[in-house]
């Protein structure tokens, strides 16, 4: 078995371990278990990654096995590690392995912990799967895969109705995504006939297909624009982006560290790394970008919107991951992939370390996520308040820090796209960035500063253990390191083949050189953010309710995260039930079981009256035969 | 003018002299050995019947023959449907003896009638003239009248048999008036005659069409065929259930007989005028027998509206008017027979445990009598023309017949009603399967029927399984008929 | 010979100088007429299974009649021989009826037609 | 051989019937045995397959009944073995799976379920039009008293619907098939493929079948017998129902509409894609509202049907090898959902979903089994079903864009339904006492979902050997499918 494969496999033996034989092994051999599985896998991405991304090796590319042959149909298992996937590599075995240690601690109590640690370590694989795959189906296989094992781990404490409505609610939503994800596929194959990556590429970028497909009552239609937003469709399920973003903040219904690693740093990041995987189809699409950059930027400033008014720690967390993730696409939407995977990877650092270091919060309140129960924690538990700060810089683009190169070179590369839709994602991102400012420190002062809500938990408020410490130290060390070291990576040519760039489209070009106040206004809006962040909830605490109670049809309208959730149970949810309700007792039992019961009852009806005209009078059946003889005779004569 | 004696073969008449002096011998016997004999007389009739069986097998293969001056016919078909006649009165005299004896009803008579009746049916088989036809109708028809209020004591028999009779007669009579028209118009009682009249004839007239329609009415009331089925259900309940299964079987393979010889030998090229007319009385008959029997609760009456829809498909095999068809109708008879008399016989056999009647009594069969209920269901599947049982390939053959024959649309009509149909015969499977009684199904069952279920069984089940046998001898009757 | 009488028979057009004369046709009306009778007397009567018998008797008897009538007029013996037929199981038949009858009227105690119901649906 | 496999459960039953007293244990061992021995049988079948040769192997004729060359003909292709394999693996799991949850009549039962088992493998292997007939028909018979006698309460009622509905709808088959064969002259499978019919005869005929296949498949709208009789039958019988019987409406679809018929077959198209729509839609939407376990896996198989006749009428490759993929997986997914189904209901003899809840808790390894076959039912890559509905998918999209994005809104609502069902029955808090005394599943119950648990992932992950056995043959029928027999111009003047 090569390394390589043993990088995606490893965690898949020690999930398997864990799952199987998790009541035989026990609590501490299957934590033991599949941290071995994680380390060996995260120490071999570390080594790829200097092989391939630090040095200058040569892709990877291996052919594992046949998986689905059908006539000209072929579709293979195999390797694919470019820089691209090198990056992925090491941001999700990396975060992954930390995120199982922590766990140790997190999850201490839970009577479950095999379970939970196999599931963790499936994911893992899933989206090792997914990042490594060298075809689109393979990419699906893994997208699929971090579904369920999202699915698993928001609802592993299925006692509670809510966290197994959250985990369905995931699956589902993200089943809507796939469904477009799903015809991007059919329809690649129809013009490539094939679905490998390189082929498709090679043969897309050289024009060997059909300009345009018949699609549906559209007629015809552009064909790349069609499998790139198909493929969008996908994308937007997966990254929790505007339309399907409903089930992200639902899916903090998980324990924390599967908010951190699954629903903050890798797989809702697997949307932006497919849409700078298909970069040679989505750079051939005008009209893709320009949907990706208007999804990106809207779902950037509408999820820091309801940010704003969150009072749930995680759910503030969750909603400015999904801002996040608007911007990655947007700077995907303007040809900026460089710039969104950089974010990415940043991201996944601080977000992750926010989400832990929430996750020790919640920890030392003994699982109270309300921020208005909290105060004045930083006294009580320095160490978290200390890297939690950190993540918010980092999120927030304190200079130097991980965010402040990421999120620049986004909004930079908006900016330098000269774009109307450039241009409406930059002024939206940087109204993004005022709020992410402005949400991020208003959690830091409510759950840190001022006083304490609740006196009774406060005072039982402890320090987490260092299983727990060191890796929030880790992801620290990465919040504040990984943007000045992941800075190249916005270079232009960095990625060589894996990121194509459609001549023209050279914003991360531009980026490099717009003006001074270009690259300095998101700090501006940093300190804009800050400063309302300070006044709101440190100097004048009771404004907020205030202005909340003044406008409180917008408030409502943030805190209800614009209805969404309310629409969608209108539209789909009950509609279907009606509807099916409807079915099976008009459609089903009304009309076609009345149709077949109908034939039977008048079946039985005639045999009624059989039976009636059975008098048993002699005459009457003399009539009858004399009737029959009339007819006859009459008839045939 | 010299007296000329018509020829006299009685080589072929040998088994029709036989069984009526078989039948005289008993008379004589219940008349002066009276009570003591009855066992032997049983015997008797059942040990000729086999010996009949014999004779007739002993001129099997041979050329078609006639004697009388024409007025018998001794051909293929008429020894095959003689044999059946032979089986469809044996089995129901062999499985009898016991609920004869047990209801009291086992004198001499019963034996006799039997057997006039089935001289009269075999004497309409070989009729070669409708002289001939008419008297063999009559001796059959009225053995079974009496036959059918054979229980004197009981109110049910008795209203069976005059029911059977008045309507009877009228049928008698309807078929003799239109026999008389035919003479009329074509100036002869033969059969063959009226044949070669119509081939000759370049003008057919009313007359002959009246008086044709009118033999094939009174000949369809005996095969209760709808409209002239009227009187099936009340006299197959209220008749002595041994004799119920003797009518259901016996006089309808006395009648095919008669359809062939008139149908094909007299009226082949009539067909245009009687196809359409039988076709149609099938599908009546089909109709009547699916929607009456749903709503039944006495299995004799369920079993006779079955009869009058199994009657609908060999009537559909008559009108085919192709070798394929007419062979259907062998086919069917003889599965027929088989079926019913396995049927029959379980009810003989329950009838023995003080189980009535009415089908709500077999409930919990199964439980208690598992090889019974399973015969039971497999008349009943056969009956439903479910494959892989005998009913299956009668049907099937049916069916062939007619798409062959392009009768596509009756053979849709007449697979949705046996489709109804099926629903009756489920509910026997139902009731004796599904549902729970304590009816402890005591009884004992005797040699006579286990030989008698066997039979059939053997029969349903090897004829739907490997019909080739019987497929070639019928195929071979009637190759060489008319 | 026959044959061309058979003919005319039927296409109606007797000699109109013989219309005084019995010809074919009266009889063959008459028989018709009886063999209404006959039919209707069996499902028109409601009262008494007797008069059922002799209607039977009257169906059977405008059959001789058409045999006759045809007989002489087809010139063939047939006919003859076979109204003999008829007479004698005619016979039979009453025979038998009435022995039914009989028995039904020991279990019964009457012959009404209307009574005859125990055996339906 | 080919007689061997199908008839040795018959003989079996004959064994049984005749010559075992009625000892409950005895049947149960000579039935196991019986199936056990047949399934080796059908392996030994598989190793001497040649999966290249597109032609029908293990052929066997024996004159039968002398009139038009009807013949006992038998013989398999590559898209009649995976069913007859299939139906040899799951009867010894429904043996299995009865093992205690029958009492009563215990010999009839086994009787029963190896006559069935004869019947159906004979149905896969007939190459006869009236055997096939034959044996399609007898099939009825064991399946009607299996409902009747070991069904739910309202069995009676659901062993009526089904043999009527049924009978209804072969009987009209038996028509076509005799006027094919007369028109044909020869009721021989193989040979009638290569005999043009004209084009209005082949829609006639074509409706014909369609009336027998569409009820069996079951198509939207003759499918409501099937909640029926699945929640009526005893486990073991919906597990074959659902596995098994199914599949021959669709496998007629296969062997006769497609080759025999083409023109009329192609003709057809819209129409079938239609109903299989409104059938995943529809049967996916109604499912979302059953509060009965065993209703709710019936509906979605009616759904999950629609996917394997959009795959077999989509005349591609993929569509057609998807089709049949799928329902050997559906076969495997749905006989583990009605055998898990039947686990909880001999424990606890409820069926209603509201009943349960938390079961997780009490059954851990019932759990994570249930959401294997959950997670295949939903069409996860990794299982089976995501395999055969993915090539299902493709050919549909290949043949119609506009059908695959319909049919495949039934992803998203199958995941909906499955989902739910999954998470009232299996998550949440132990709600009642009934629940809290559950006892995980045995070792008996254990080995029933191996042989399928394996299935699912080597189909999922290594479908190479099942796609391998049916190319020859697909290719065959696909060159059959799309031949002109007749020109198409009559169409319009026929309707």
């Amino acid at each position: 078995m090569s390394k390589h494969l043993l990088i995606v496999l490893a965690p898949l033996f020690g999930s398997l371990i864990a799952g199987l034989f998790g009541r035989f092994l026990g609590n501490t051999l299957a934590r033991l278990v599949t941290i071995a599985g994680m380390s060996v896998s995260a120490l071999l991405a570390i080594q790829t990654f200097f092989e391939i991304a630090v040095g200058n090796g040569e892709p990877v590319r291996q052919e594992i096995w046949s998986w689905i042959v059908s006539g000209e149909f072929h579709v293979s298992f195999g390797l694919l590690i470019d820089r691209l996937t090198a990056v992925m590599l090491i941001v999700v075995s990396g975060i992954s392995t930390l995120i199982h240690i922590y766990s140790v601690g997190y999850m201490a109590e839970d009577p479950d912990q095999p379970r939970f640690f196999s599931y963790l370590s499936f994911f893992t694989f899933a989206m090792l799967m997914l990042v490594t795959g060298d075809s689109f189906l393979q990419l699906f296989f893994g997208w699929e895969g971090v579904g369920l094992a999202s699915y698993l781990l928001i609802g592993f404490w299925f006692k509670k109705e809510s966290a197994c409505n959250a985990a369905m609610k995931a699956f589902l939503v993200n089943r809507v995504g796939d469904f477009g994800f799903a015809l991007g596929i059919f329809a690649i194959y129809q013009v490539f006939h094939t679905l490998d990556y390189a082929t498709v590429f090679r043969m897309a970028g050289t024009g060997q297909f059909a300009p345009t497909v018949d699609f549906l009552f559209w007629g015809p239609v552009d064909t790349i624009t069609l499998i790139c937003l198909l493929l969008f469709v996908g994308a937007m399920g997966k990254s929790a982006q505007f339309i399907l973003h409903t089930w992200l903040p639902d899916a903090m219904e998980g324990p924390t560290p599967v908010s951190a690693l699954i629903h903050a740093a890798t797989m809702v990041t697997a949307g932006v790394f497919m849409v700078c995987r298909a970069s040679p189809l989505f750079e051939l699409s005008q009209t893709a970008l320009t949907v990706v950059t208007l999804v990106g930027a809207t779902t950037a400033f509408f999820a820091a919107t309801v940010g704003l008014v969150q009072n749930d720690i995680k759910r503030v967390i969750a909603y400015s991951t999904c801002s996040q993730l608007g911007y990655m696409f947007f700077a995907a939407g303007v040809s900026g992939y460089a710039a969104a995977i950089f974010h990415l990877m940043t991201h996944a650092f601080f977000k992750a370390l926010l989400f832990l270091s929430a996750g020790a919060v919640i920890y030392s309140m003994h699982h109270e996520q309300d921020m208005r129960k909290m105060g004045g924690l930083r006294k009580k538990i320095p160490i978290t308040y200390t890297v939690m700060m950190l993540g918010t810089l980092a999120l927030t683009g304190f200079p130097f820090l991980a965010g402040f190169y990421s999120k620049d070179a986004i909004l930079e590369a908006a900016y330098a796209a000269h774009t109307p839709v450039g241009t409406f994602a930059w002024v939206l991102g940087m109204l993004a960035a005022i709020l992410t400012t402005f949400y991020s420190f208003r959690l830091i002062f409510m759950t840190f500063h001022g006083e304490p809500a609740d006196h009774h938990s406060y005072d039982h408020a402890k320090e987490s253990p260092w299983v727990m410490l060191v890796p929030l130290l880790l992801l620290a060390l990465g919040a504040v390191f990984a943007g000045m070291l992941g800075a190249p990576m916005t270079h232009l040519g960095w990625f060589k083949s894996a990121i194509f760039l459609a001549p023209g489209h050279d914003a991360m070009e531009h980026a490099h050189h717009v003006s001074g106040w270009v690259k300095w206004s998101p700090f501006a809006m940093f300190l804009i953010g800050l400063g309302l962040a300070y006044l709101l909830y440190i100097k004048m605490p009771g404004l907020p309710r205030i202005i909340a109670e003044h406008y409180r049809g917008t408030y409502r309208f943030l805190l209800n995260a614009w209805y969404f959730d309310r629409l969608y149970d209108r539209l789909f949810v009950q509609m279907a039930r009606r509807i099916g309700e409807g079915l099976w007792h008009a459609g089903d039992e009304g009309i076609v079981d009345g149709f077949v019961n109908g034939v039977a009852s008048v079946c039985n009806r005639l045999a009624q009256q059989v039976r009636q005209l059975q008098t048993g009078y002699v005459y009457h059946y003399a009539f009858a035969m004399l009737i029959g003889v009339l007819v006859l005779v009459s008839l045939y004569t | 003018m010299a007296v000329q004696l018509p020829d006299m073969n009685l080589v072929l008449l040998s088994p029709e002299i036989f069984i009526a002096l078989l039948a005289m011998v008993l008379l004589l016997m219940s008349a002066w050995r009276g009570k003591e004999s009855r066992g032997l007389m049983g015997t008797l009739a059942i040990g000729g019947l086999l010996l009949a069986g014999l004779l007739l097998a002993g001129h099997s293969g041979s050329a078609p023959a006639t004697t009388l001056g024409g007025g018998f016919i001794d051909d293929s078909m008429a020894r095959f449907m003689k044999m059946l006649l032979l089986v469809a009165t044996g089995l129901p005299l062999l499985m009898s003896r016991d609920y004869l004896t047990q209801h009291d009803l086992d004198s001499g008579e019963y034996f006799v009638l039997s057997l006039f009746s089935l001289v009269g049916a075999m004497t309409m088989v070989s009729a070669g003239s409708f002289l001939v036809l008419y008297l063999g109708l009559e001796l059959m028809s009225l053995s079974i009248y009496v036959l059918a209020a054979y229980q004197r004591d009981q109110l049910r028999s008795s209203e069976a048999g005059l029911k059977y009779f008045i309507l009877g007669s009228l049928a008698s009579g309807i078929l003799l008036y239109g026999i008389s028209l035919i003479y009329g118009a074509t100036g002869t009682v033969m059969i063959a005659g009226v044949g070669d009249f119509l081939k000759a004839a370049t003008h057919i007239s009313p007359v002959l069409l009246l008086g044709a329609a009118l033999v094939v009415i009174g000949i369809c009331f005996k095969v209760a065929a709808a409209p002239f089925h009227m009187w099936a259900p009340d006299v197959y309940e209220g008749a002595p259930t041994s004799v119920t299964a003797f009518i259901a079987i016996m006089p309808k393979v006395a009648a095919f007989a008669a359809f062939f010889r008139i149908l094909l030998e007299a009226f082949a090229l009539l067909h245009a005028h009687w196809g359409p007319m039988l076709q149609l009385l099938a599908v009546a008959s089909l109709a009547a027998g699916a929607f009456g029997a749903i709503a039944q609760s006495n299995i004799k009456r369920l079993l006779a509206y079955s009869s009058i829809g199994h009657v609908g498909f060999l009537l559909i095999g008559l009108t085919t008017g192709n070798l394929l068809g007419h062979q259907s109708v062998l086919i069917y008879l003889t599965i027929y027979i088989f079926m019913s008399v396995g049927a029959f016989c379980l009810l003989l056999v329950l009838n023995k445990g003080g189980i009535g009647d009415e089908i709500q009594d077999y409930a919990g069969l199964a439980k208690k009598r598992p090889l019974l209920a399973f015969l039971m269901s497999m008349f009943m599947f056969s009956m439903a023309g479910i494959p892989p049982l005998a009913g299956f390939i009668a049907k099937l053959y049916v069916l062939m017949a007619a798409v062959h024959a392009g009768m596509i649309g009756l053979a849709v009509i007449s697979v949705l009603f046996s489709a109804v149909g099926a629903f009756y015969y489920l509910r026997i499977v139902k009731i004796i399967y599904f549902d729970q009684s304590e009816e402890p199904f005591a009884m004992e069952v005797g040699l006579s029927h286990r030989v008698v279920l066997a039979v059939s069984a053997f029969v349903v089940l090897v004829g739907g399984l490997f019909p080739s046998r019987l497929l070639a001898w019928t195929q071979a009757t009637m190759q060489s008929f008319p | 010979m026959s044959r061309r009488k058979r003919c005319n028979l039927f296409n109606g057009n007797q000699a109109k100088g013989r219309n005084k004369t019995m010809t074919l046709h009266h009889y063959l009306i008459l028989s018709a007429i009886l063999f209404t009778t006959g039919v209707f007397g069996i499902f028109l009567n409601r009262r008494n299974v007797i008069i059922i018998l002799m209607s039977i008797e009257l169906i059977l008897l405008s059959v001789n009649i058409n045999f006759v009538a045809f007989s002489h007029y087809n010139n063939d013996i047939n006919g003859q021989i076979f109204t003999f037929f008829v007479l004698a199981v005619a016979a039979a038949e009453a025979a038998i009826g009435l022995a039914i009858l009989v028995a039904f009227f020991r279990n019964r105690a009457t012959i009404d037609v209307e009574q005859i119901d125990s055996l339906k649906g | 051989m080919l007689s061997l496999v199908t008839f040795l459960p018959l003989i079996g039953a004959l064994v049984l019937f005749f010559g075992v007293k009625d000892n409950p244990q005895v049947s149960r061992y000579v039935a196991l045995v019986t199936t056990l021995a047949t399934f080796f049988l059908s392996l030994r079948l598989l190793s001497g397959f040649d999966t290249a040769s597109p032609v029908f192997q293990y052929l066997e004729e024996v004159p039968w009944l002398p009139a038009y060359g009807i013949t006992y003909r038998m013989g398999v292709d590559g898209i009649s073995l995976p069913f007859v394999l299939l139906t040899a693996l799951l009867m010894p799991i429904c043996i299995l799976a009865s093992w205690q949850s029958i009492q009563k009549q215990v010999k009839g039962y086994m009787v029963a379920f190896l006559a069935l088992e004869s019947f159906v493998i004979g149905v896969f292997c007939a190459l006869d039009f009236i055997l096939f007939y034959i044996l399609w028909e007898a099939m009825l018979i064991p399946m009607f008293l299996l409902i009747g006698i070991w069904g739910g309460k309202n069995r009676v009622y659901a062993a009526f619907k089904f043999f009527l509905y049924t009978l209804a709808g072969s009987v009209l088959m038996l028509i076509a098939i005799l006027v094919m064969g007369f028109k044909g002259g020869t009721f021989s499978i193989p040979a009638l493929m290569g005999i043009p019919f004209a084009f209005d005869m082949q829609v006639w005929l074509f409706l014909g079948l369609f009336a027998s296949f569409a009820v069996k498949v079951p198509m939207w709208p003759v499918h409501t017998w099937l909640p029926d009789a699945h929640v009526e039958a005893p486990t073991a019988g919906s597990v074959i129902l659902a596995g098994i019987l199914l599949k021959m409406g669709a496998y007629g679809f296969l062997r006769f509409s497609l080759p025999i018929l083409p023109d009329a077959s192609r003709f057809f198209v819209p129409f079938i894609f239609a109903l299989s729509l409104v059938a995943i839609i529809y049967t996916a939407l109604v499912a979302l509202m059953q509060k009965d376990l065993k209703k709710l896996i019936a509906y979605s198989s009616v759904s999950h049907m629609g996917f394997v006749t959009i795959g077999l009428f989509a005349f591609n490759q993929q569509g057609l090898e998807g089709g049949i993929l799928q329902m050997v997986n559906h076969g495997v997914v749905a006989g583990g959902l009605f055998l898990l189904v039947g686990v909880v209901y001999d424990r606890m003899h409820t069926r209603e979903i509201a009943r349960f809840g938390g079961l997780a808790h009490r059954m851990p390894v019932y759990a994570v089994i249930f959401m294997i076959f959950t997670m295949s039912s939903v069409g996860l890559p990794g299982t089976n079903s995501f395999i055969g509905e993915f090539l299902i998918l493709m050919g549909a999209f290949l043949a119609s864009k506009g059908v695959a994005v319909a049919a495949a809104t039934g992803l998203v609502l199958g995941a909906a339904y499955m989902l739910w069902m999954f998470k009232k029955v299996l998550f949440g808090v132990v709600r009642s006492d009934e629940v809290a005394a559950l006892q995980d599943v045995t070792l008996r119950e254990v080995v029933l979902f191996v042989p399928l648990l394996v299935l699912v992932f080597w189909i999922g992950f290594y479908p190479a050997p099942f796609l391998n056995i049916m190319h020859a043959s697909v290719e065959q029928l696909l060159i059959q499918a799309n031949t002109i027999k007749v020109g198409t111009a009559t169409a319009a003047a026929l309707f």
